[in-house]
């Protein structure tokens, strides 16, 4: 049984890819067709998946013994370019992750997306981000994780932009993908770089390669590599300065940012650091650096949330948040960690963003919590997994949040204390805008004119689903062992340090307790502290306005540049071509005097010739004569 | 009176002698030669230089007539009856006709030149072509070795129908289209 | 003797022309269903061919061989080898594909459909020529369709079409001039007089037995690159091309940048690099720079550009900067980078041209203001617009991914700083592409376009071939690159013989 | 320096290189004409003199050169043949002219100047 789903491991991508061609091609236009299909091929690469972690555990396929399963896709240049399926503990883990979140959201959906006569073209569009995800979780090498990662950012454009007729998705999109394509920049040199280095992209390969070259030419330009292949995550993981596009991305449908902007896609940059964590462990320059810009962004997008007044905005900015903590532990060398972090932020992330798509369904389309409240009366399931996401998220026991929160925390202690309160001052700001959010959005009186109703059974089941996940996963994972199975190096066995436990949980209550006092008890208004803070608080409100540094930037370099470049070819380029002909026509015009349509001249120019030619052979006649001494 | 006798004595030993020496066939060749080719130059010169048109032509038909004598004298008979035919009738009747359908006014200048200008800068021209082609003619290693093939007229037919059998169709086919193109154009698209 | 395969498909559109020329003109559903079938016919068979292709044999294949001229050493000698067979399909692929877009032409559509099987024909002939006069003969004689359909059916808009036809043929004669003066010098070169041949393979030995001395092939590639180069549309001698392509009807829009640039490249390849190694290895720094900022400087034109075939035509500049990049870079992954890439970026092209010149054949519009919104009512022409796009930049999963990935490995080791910035070019890549697909597709419905009909039926065709084969490579790119890779094999030891020669910035690369 | 004998016997010993000289004397007479003369039926004539000087030298070719078939003076069958044509079409495009301009002095027309 758990053999055969190890060994049909390759079916968990290509079902949903199916799934999409079947959609795209011919159920497009029912929805329900194209909703069962969708499903059913999504549940089945589930139970694979199930099958997969089954077999890693009865095999005990850890990441230092995969399974690998390999074909030739392409030879070219004397390069063989495999695809394969690369099992062990950390892809059994994704596959868990990938399909449990894709099936909710997916079910979901149906309800979600009920009166949307593009139902069907959206399932499509969920089917294929699920077979790219998938395919870029078993990857085997870098290439086919290249392809892959490419793959699930289409979806993402695809899916931003699923309202095509708005302007603001359409440009949400584009955006989201451009930025994207920056850091792939970044990602495509270093593979590059790989491939010209060592001569193969496999991860196998490369492990026992790496070292090897360590031990060789020292690690300086294998930084340089690394450096580079992290470009790719700051951009596909939304890190500072490449975040921008997450923000927009909530311009998708909903259950889209809870799948890809919350859940899945966003962590492929913290995974393929995971993935090839052989290389990185090696390098402290980038483990330097991935540490530091991840707490940088951790904090910065925290101080950006707190601000926000858009529901699925806030959430966006939590993301890169958390995001900046997976990279944080990355960086400071705990894989575990940073991986479990991944898991139990992708329920509980997921779950707090269907809860968003629901209250916003619920409110007609209003996104701005401060135009919400009291929605704890109307929606009480919503407001129930609402709660158990801002407690996991804030890091309370016993909610996931607060295993894996702790446990970066604990990791970052070790290595760096500067680190460690810039994590901490970030867990404190993440509890205190998650308990605004929460406190605002479902707290205090409900409004006259609100609509809000409980949503249908669509909706709710996945939430309560991913609730109990987002309650029991941590736990779960703490004493089951999560560090046993996922572990680069040697695994150390981490008990609970409650110090720092301790002060964690203190300080989210305290945070928790003064979102408390300002938004439900009003003791401070909000409004007088904004304008205390003033110029923070603007530039905070602002997202430090980098989009708009951004725009200036490209309209620069881009917009201004590109005009001087066509002014350049229109007048300089053709310019030159232009005047080469003007030039041909001139000296057409000094050729053609003699042309004076008197014939006679034709005739003396013509025997001109004739006698210079004659002339030319006799010369030559006489040499040939005086040397041959022959007269006649 | 001796004396005078053995002057011519000796004048006709020396005539004798120059008989001897040369053989009098080849000088009548010469001669021919010398004769066909002086009256042939000469007649040109008179299509260039005369001023009445008609005069022109009469010395253009001795020019063809003399060239004809020519071929004659290397035997080339065929070759000379077609020149005397074609040239020294049909072409000049031709040109003689064309004369007196373009001329109806006083024939007497009727064959004008260009200024002293264009006769310099042709004679220097012709001069220089000359001399070219005349030094190329002589400096040519060309040994002469007369031949006598027999009849030419059915040696030209053999050839004419076997070897240059297409040359013969393109040339029957260009005279065709000439004669139907002279008529088109003598005759005028207006009147069509 | 085998059935002379390659003879056939060229005949094909040539019978095809010659059967038209007795159809009545008014007569248009025959006409084109005549040029329809031979050019389905032709496809089938380079299918096919390219299918028996045999990936493990290799050299040249289905070859045929009739003596021609022979005192020059003339030959009619057709062939396909792992180079050419790519581009043959291709030719057959975008062939078709443009029957189908000129479907609807109304303005003498029986002259059109002659000169544009004549055209067809032009262009398989040179791709599957083993002789370089048969070559040069099929390389000069596409160019008097393609400035009759230029002149004749082509649109007026920046500059009018007379003058761009003008521009056109005088670059392209301009170019095959030094080109020609190039070829003869090699063809006298090579062998001593009576022995002469224009024979490829006989050429290429006399190369290997160094008739062709170094000197010799430094002086000589510059005229060969100028003659290949500029129908390349190298930078900067690319200024007839967006032009080009914007004044011709969309037939000749698709096969100009589909097919007539990739004859450059190819040309190149074949005589260029294979001829003159040594040559092209001296130049082949100042060429690579060129070439890639040509990749950048038309990236950033099309920035600024408003009209879609402007768009098409300086992007369409931009990727074949990588192809010269890759052929340039001289070793066996770059090169076979650029030939997939080649075939690659035709098909492409072809599918983006054949979108807009449906959407320019009904509402007679073709720039990004003045289009917008169309995936309301033409989800059909949004997908074709949205393959050829994501193709273009560099999708994986879609044809043109792995060719480019493939020319950055290749050139990435060698020239470092030009590759770096070729690569970074694919942002501006995506940006522009993005950019084009946003406006035109998306955004708010606009009510003008309620009327027009979405494609279908035979104006799907077009969009049906190109992108089976868009997908079909792009998921499964063994099919194509295998061939490819056989085609590139023999040349590693030419790209061995060369790697110490020196090139003009001194030292070795 | 050859004595004068041996000039008198060269030029007796009548030849090729007589009538190549010959010709080219003719021909260059007709050139002459052809540079100088005004109307276009005296350059026609000049033209059939330059002819007649061309199929000469076939002529004597054929003559003295040692071809033993009558190839030479089957050109210049060709050659009368190409120049009846020739004059044909002449006189018929003088007598045009004629008609249609009231003159035939090549000077007056010069229509086709670019």
């Amino acid at each position: 049984m758990f053999d055969f789903a190890l060994y049909h491991a390759w079916l968990i991508p290509l079902l949903p890819a199916l799934a999409f061609l079947v959609i795209g091609l011919g159920t497009r236009q029912d929805k329900k067709k194209s909703a069962i299909i969708g499903i059913t091929a999504i549940g089945a690469s589930f139970l694979l998946s199930l099958g997969v972690v089954g077999a890693v555990l009865t095999k005990r396929l850890v990441m230092a013994a995969p399974f690998v399963m390999k074909t030739v896709w392409a030879h070219i240049g004397g390069m063989d370019l495999g695809m394969g399926v690369l099992i062990d503990s950390l892809t059994a883990m994704m596959l868990v992750v990938v399909t449990t979140v894709a099936l909710m959201v997916n079910i979901y959906s149906v309800g979600y997306m009920e009166h949307d006569p593009g139902m069907g073209r959206f399932f499509a569009f969920l089917s294929l981000f699920a077979a790219s995800m998938l395919g870029l979780v078993i990857s085997l090498n870098f290439l086919q994780m290249y392809i892959f990662w490419e793959g699930v950012g289409l979806c993402s454009y695809l899916l931003i932009g699923f309202y095509y007729y708005k302007i603001s998705a359409r440009e949400a999109a584009k955006k989201a993908f451009i930025t994207t394509r920056i850091g792939d920049f970044g990602m495509l040199l270093g593979i590059l770089l790989i491939q010209i280095t060592f001569g193969t992209m496999d991860f196998i390969e490369l492990k026992t390669l790496v070292p090897q070259y360590i031990w060789i030419s020292g690690t300086s330009f294998l930084t340089v590599i690394g450096l580079l292949l992290f470009i790719g995550p700051i951009g596909k993981s939304g890190q500072f300065p490449l975040h921008v596009w997450l923000p927009d991305a909530m311009e998708g449908p909903t259950p889209v940012s809870a799948l890809i902007h919350a859940a899945t896609m966003v962590v492929a940059g913290v995974y393929l650091i995971g993935r090839a964590y052989f290389i990185f462990a090696e390098l402290p320059i980038v483990m330097n650096v991935i540490a530091w810009l991840g707490g940088f962004t951790a904090f910065f997008a925290a101080t950006i949330a707190v601000t926000q007044r858009p529901f699925k905005r806030i959430l966006a900015y939590s993301t890169i948040s958390q995001l900046g903590y997976m990279m944080l532990a990355l960086g400071v060398g705990s894989l575990t960690a940073s991986m479990f972090h991944l898991m139990t932020h992708a329920f509980f992330k997921a779950l707090m963003f269907l809860c968003a798509g629901a209250v916003i369904e619920a409110m007609h389309e209003e996104a701005d919590i401060f135009k919400m409240g009291g929605l704890r009366h109307r929606m009480p399931v919503t407001f129930k997994c609402m709660t158990i996401g801002v407690a996991a998220i804030a890091g309370l026991p016993p909610f996931a949040g607060f295993f894996s929160k702790d446990a970066i925390l604990a990791a970052a202690a070790e290595v760096s204390f500067p680190l460690y309160l810039l994590a901490s001052v970030t867990a404190f700001m993440t509890a205190f805008y998650m308990s605004r959010l929460l406190f605002v959005a479902f707290f205090g009186e409900v409004r006259d004119d609100c609509p809000a109703q409980e949503t249908n059974a669509f909706m709710r089941w996945p939430l309560v689903v991913l609730a109990v996940l987002s309650v029991i996963s941590g736990a779960w994972g703490h004493f089951a062992g999560f560090g046993d199975w996922v572990f680069y190096g040697v695994h150390e066995e981490e008990a609970i340090n409650w110090a720092i436990a301790g002060s964690s949980i203190v300080l989210s209550l305290v945070a928790m307790w003064l979102a408390y006092q300002i938004y439900v008890e009003k003791r401070w208004s909000s409004f007088q502290i904004a304008r205390r803070l003033g110029v923070l608080y603007d530039l905070s409100y602002h997202a430090y306005y980098i989009d708009e540094i951004y725009a200036f930037i490209r309209e620069l370099a881009v917009d201004k540049l590109g005009r001087l470049a066509l002014w350049i070819d229109t007048h300089v380029v053709d310019g030159v071509v232009h005047g080469l002909g003007r030039l041909a026509k001139g000296v057409g015009a000094v050729l053609a005097l003699p042309q004076n349509g008197d014939v006679q001249r034709y005739v003396a120019i013509f025997y001109t010739g004739v006698v210079a030619l004659v002339a030319y052979s006799l010369f030559y006649a006489v040499k040939i004569l005086s040397v041959t001494g022959g007269a006649f | 009176m001796d004396a005078l006798l053995g002057q011519v004595h000796a004048l006709v030993a020396w005539a004798f002698s120059l008989a001897n020496d040369y053989d009098v066939p080849s000088l009548i060749e010469a001669g021919v030669f010398f004769l066909f080719a002086g009256l042939a130059l000469l007649f040109a010169c008179g299509v260039i230089f005369f001023r009445n048109v008609v005069h022109s032509a009469l010395s253009l038909t001795a020019t063809f007539i003399c060239v004809a004598c020519l071929y004659l004298s290397i035997g080339a008979d065929f070759m000379g009856a077609v020149q005397i035919l074609v040239y020294g009738g049909a072409v000049a009747v031709l040109i003689v006709m064309a004369i007196m359908l373009t001329r109806r006014d006083n024939m007497a200048h009727s064959n004008p030149s260009r200024g002293l200008f264009r006769h310099a800068a042709a004679a220097v021209l012709t001069g220089l072509f000359l001399s070219g082609m005349a030094a190329v003619a002589i400096l040519s290693p060309f040994k002469s070795a007369p031949q006598s093939l027999g009849d030419a007229a059915p040696g030209l037919a053999d050839l004419m129908l076997s070897h240059y059998v297409l040359p013969f169709e393109v040339a029957a086919v260009l005279l065709l289209i000439a004669m139907i193109g002279a008529i088109v154009l003598a005759k005028g698209a207006e009147e069509r | 003797m085998e059935f002379p395969l390659l003879s056939t498909i060229l005949i094909a559109p040539l019978v095809a022309a010659f059967a038209l020329c007795f159809v009545p003109k008014d007569d248009r559903e025959m006409i084109r269903r005549v040029a329809a079938s031979a050019t389905i016919f032709m496809l089938c068979l380079t299918v096919y061919a390219f299918f028996n292709f045999d990936t493990l044999e290799g050299g040249v294949q289905f070859a045929e061989k009739i003596p021609w001229v022979a005192d020059l050493g003339v030959c009619y000698s057709v062939g396909v080898d792992g180079i050419s067979m790519p581009l043959l399909l291709l030719v057959g692929v975008i062939g078709i594909s443009a029957v189908y877009t000129s479907w609807n032409t109304e303005k003498r559509p029986k002259e059109f459909f002659i000169l544009l099987l004549l055209l067809i024909a032009g262009v398989t002939g040179t791709f599957i020529a083993r002789d370089l006069f048969l070559f040069l003969l099929s390389y000069e004689l596409f160019v008097i369709p393609v400035f009759i359909m230029v002149l004749v059916w082509g649109s007026t808009k920046r500059l009018p079409k007379e003058f761009v036809a003008m521009k056109f043929i005088v670059f392209l004669l301009m170019g095959s001039a030094f080109m020609l003066v190039g070829v003869v010098l090699l063809y006298v070169n090579a062998y001593p007089a009576g022995e002469r041949t224009f024979d490829f393979d006989a050429l290429r030995l006399a190369g290997e037995m160094g008739r062709f001395s170094d000197s010799f092939q430094i002086s000589t590639f510059p005229l060969l690159l100028l003659g290949f180069g500029s129908l390349l549309s190298m930078f900067p001698f690319h200024s007839w091309s967006p032009d080009g392509h914007a004044a011709a009807p969309t037939a000749v829009s698709m096969i100009h940048a589909g097919i007539l640039k990739k004859l450059g490249a190819y040309g190149l390849i074949r005589v260029g690099v294979l001829l003159l190694p040594v040559g092209a290895k001296y130049w082949s720094p100042l060429i690579v720079t060129t070439a890639v900022m040509g990749v950048l400087y038309a990236a950033y034109i099309v920035m600024a550009q408003k009209d879609l075939k402007y768009i098409i035509g300086y992007s369409s500049v931009s990727h074949m900067g990588y192809i010269l990049l890759g052929i340039m870079t001289l070793n066996a992954t770059s090169v076979s980078g650029a030939v997939a890439n080649m075939v690659a970026h035709g098909m492409m092209t072809a599918l983006f041209f054949s979108q807009i010149g449906y959407i320019y054949e009904r509402t007679h519009l073709r720039s990004i203001p003045e289009l917008r919104g169309l995936a309301h009512y033409m989800p059909h022409l949004t997908i074709g617009f949205m393959l050829a796009g994501m193709t273009s930049l560099g999708l994986p999963g879609l044809i043109e991914f792995l060719p480019e990935f493939t020319i950055f490995v290749g050139t990435f080791g060698v020239y470092p700083v030009q590759a770096l910035i070729a690569i970074f070019v694919i942002v501006f890549t995506a940006l522009y592409v993005l950019r084009l697909l946003a406006t035109l597709l998306f955004g708010p419905k606009d009510e003008k376009y309620a009327e027009i009909p979405d494609e279908q039926g035979a104006s799907m065709v077009p969009l049906i071939v190109l992108g089976v084969f868009i997908v079909g490579f792009g998921l499964f790119p063994s099919l194509l690159m295998n061939v490819i890779d056989c085609g590139i094999e023999p040349l590693a030891p030419v790209f061995e013989q060369i790697a110490n020669a020196p090139t003009m910035m001194g030292g070795v690369r | 320096m050859m004595s004068f004998m041996e000039l008198f016997q060269l030029a007796t010993h009548v030849g090729l290189h007589h009538f190549l000289l010959f010709s080219a004397i003719l021909f260059a007479v007709g050139l002459f004409g052809l540079l100088t003369k005004k109307g276009l039926i005296p350059l026609l004539m000049c033209v059939e003199l330059m002819l007649n000087a061309v199929n000469i030298n076939l002529v004597a070719f054929n003559h003295y050169m040692p071809v033993y078939d009558y190839s030479g003076q089957l050109m210049a069958i060709f050659s009368v043949a190409v120049a009846a044509s020739e004059i044909a079409v002449g006189v018929a495009l003088a007598f045009r002219i004629y008609r249609d301009h009231g003159t035939v002095n090549v000077d007056d027309l010069d229509e086709m100047k670019g």
